[in-house]
Order: structure tokens, then C-alpha cells, then sequence
């Protein structure tokens, strides 16, 4: 299944770009992504931690993803 | 009322109190957030704020909506600046009126504390050696 | 760095901020008290405010002495006003800055409580049927 | 001995003047000026409390007052 990843912040800088299609091989829920995700980006395991968004909204690792859907992920906040 | 804004440019603390005004109002409370020379003894240059704007929004004004709700607000104005940002420059500014005064403080304190966990916004220090993605890291 | 004022005309909080600021402070939190339209119901017109004014300035500086060693502020400025008050004018202004926020709300919530417990000043409401000297009487 | 009152708010109403000399007959005490005077004045007895001031400083009720001294009669401060 492909999806749009959307990264921001050091997540940008981990992926490498900003936006980056991705092909989930295994699974299609929030967790399956996270496991694919830093199985070949490992460093998103150093994070403080990761959150992902679908429709703006945060999402928990239940969450069951479509094909093409846009999914934003959130590192560490730090507004204010 | 709630006034929610993110913006690119100078946020203004009179723009925040202006919108909170309000006749019943026995108190208000601002939260200026204002960019430190310093973060752990090491000088900071700059700042650099990025969003996930929409969601930042609809964060913030959920923020204020559950503020509102617990602590009986008035009204409530959050302004978050993105972009780069140098020492002494504002940030954030949270602005809450309420009847009586006590409430006022737990509702600005509840914002800004609850802004700083959940709003998807991120900043970056540049320090003379390097920059960092504040918080990141464990 | 403190700053105490009582004055016989407007207030403003761009004041306060203006000297509160510091490259050193993380957050600054600024309490503004306004005139309320009523109190327990019934209808304010307007209030008086009249202040024994060398002890006034004593025990705002007195208050602010013990914030900024208390909780570690860099700067406070608090701000009186005495006189007539119309509804929605500011009859104080305390701002405090800190390195950290939750300091700087802490300071200012300690300030403001402490003012109202200490400090020589006397407002009476005015009603529509009469007057009162604000918690004269228990 | 003869001392000099000063009263704010809602104290210079029942004492009806902002300042008043004060013949204290007995006794030279915060405390005991304090019994003279509700006794003179009994609304000073309804107020929520009753402080005195001088050298623009809070007494307590063993400060002693001296001749010609000024006493600052703080009725309940209702500031900010």
C-alpha cells in the first residue's frame, strides 16, 4: 500500500525530505507504519517520540491507513 | 470567544489584551514568551519556528476551547509566530480574561503548558557551533 | 530590577512589558486588573480609588523585593492606578519576567494576592443605589 | 499623651476627618489606642480588621506610640 508521508522538523531531516511516498509492505495501521518506518529510518528511535497525523489529526497506532492517504509525521514538539 | 493566529510577522501583547477586553472581566492574563539568550549556559543565536500549520490551528483552538470550558474564560487569544525569530523576540503570546483573577492564571498556564506539548510546532536553536531541534531527544 | 508606579492616569501594559524585558527571560506573565461591570450581581457604575501613597510604594516595593528573590524573577514592574475608574479601565498592572515560565506565574499570582492582602489602597464601588468601601466589613 | 490620627476610606468616615489629634488617656500602646478608640468609635469594631501604620510600616499591638506621634488607621486594604 502506498501512502504520503509529510515530515516536519527533524523528522524532515531523518526522511530526507519534506514529503516522500512510501510503500507499506506489511499491515496497514499506524504501528505497522511506525515499525516500517524505523526499521529502515532507524534514528526516528532516538527520538523523545513519534506521533503521526492523518486529517490534521493525531492518530493512535490503531488507526487503520488507506491507499494514498497523507500522514504527517510528528516528532517532538517544541512551540512556545 | 477565542482568537487563534499564526503568523509570520511581529506578534503585538496589545492585540492579544485588546481582544480579551471584556466588561465582566475582573482579570486578565497574559503569557509573554519571549526568546532566551541562553538554553543550559550555551548562547543562542536564533530561533527558527516551523508549523504544520492547519493542524497547529485546530490544535490551539482546541487548547482554547477546553481552557474556556474548565476554568469559566471569557475569552482567549493565542498568537504563535513562525519563522526566524532573534533574541528578545516573542514567540507566543496567551491572553485570558476571566470574572474573577485565580482563573485567569490556571487557564493561561493550562494553554501555554498544554501548547508546548500538543501544537505541532517546531523549533530549532542555532548555537555557535551547531543547531539543535529543541526537545528531540530524550 | 523593579519598577513601582502609582499614578492618577491611564495604565499600560506596554509599559510594564517595555521593562520587564530581558534577554535572559524565558517568559513573562502579565496581570491586568480591569473595573468589572458588577460584583455579586448588582450593577458597578464606577469605582474610587484612594491610596495612603508613600506606604503604598513601600509595600508594592516590599512585595516585588520578596518575588524576585522567592522565585528568582530578573525584573518586575508593578503599576497602580488611583482615582475614578470606569468600567473596563485598569486599576493595576503587575508584570514579572524569568528565566522560566513556570516562575514567572507563580511570581505574579504571588504578587498580586500579596498586594491585595498588604497594600494601603481603598476603593469604594458605586452602585446604582449607593456606595461601599470594598471588604470593610467580614 | 497627644498623637495625630490619619484615616483612609472607610476608617476617615467613622472618625469623619482625614486627620485628628487624639488625646490617648490611657496607656501608650498600639493595643490600648486601638481600645480607646473603638470605645469613642464602636463602627471600628464592625470592620473586617483594623491595622495601624506608623513610620509608613504596619505595628503591631506592643509598638510604642510616643507624644505627638502619627497614627495611620488602615481599615481593611482593598486594592488591585
Amino acid at each position: 500500500m502506498n501512502i504520503n508521508l509529510v515530515a516536519f522538523g527533524i523528522a524532515r531531516d531523518i526522511l530526507g525530505n519534506s514529503t516522500q511516498k512510501f510503500d507499506l509492505k506489511k499491515g496497514n495501521t499506524i504501528e505497522e507504519l511506525k515499525a516500517e518506518l524505523t526499521s529502515e529510518f532507524p534514528k526516528f528511535e532516538e527520538l523523545a517520540s513519534l506521533k503521526f497525523a492523518v486529517n490534521e489529526t493525531y492518530q493512535q497506532d490503531d488507526f487503520l491507513l488507506s491507499e494514498n492517504d497523507e500522514v504527517v509525521i510528528i516528532p517532538p514538539v517544541s512551540g512556545g | 470567544m477565542i482568537d487563534i493566529q499564526l503568523k509570520d510577522n511581529e506578534l503585538k501583547t496589545a492585540d492579544c489584551e485588546a481582544f480579551v477586553a471584556s466588561d465582566a472581566a475582573g482579570g486578565t492574563v497574559i503569557f509573554v514568551g519571549t526568546v532566551r539568550n541562553q538554553t543550559k549556559g550555551k548562547k543562542v543565536l536564533r530561533l527558527d519556528f516551523e508549523a504544520y500549520k492547519p493542524m497547529a490551528i485546530k490544535e490551539m483552538r482546541k487548547i482554547a476551547e477546553q481552557a474556556m470550558q474548565q476554568f469559566d474564560a471569557l475569552k482567549i487569544s493565542i498568537h504563535h509566530r513562525v519563522g526566524t525569530l532573534q533574541i528578545g523576540e516573542i514567540p507566543v503570546i496567551i491572553a485570558v480574561s476571566t470574572p474573577h483573577r485565580a482563573a485567569a492564571f490556571e487557564a493561561c498556564q493550562y494553554c501555554i503548558d498544554t501548547l508546548k506539548e500538543t501544537v505541532p510546532i517546531w523549533k530549532k536553536e542555532y548555537f555557535e557551533d551547531g543547531e539543535v531541534w529543541v526537545a528531540a531527544h530524550p
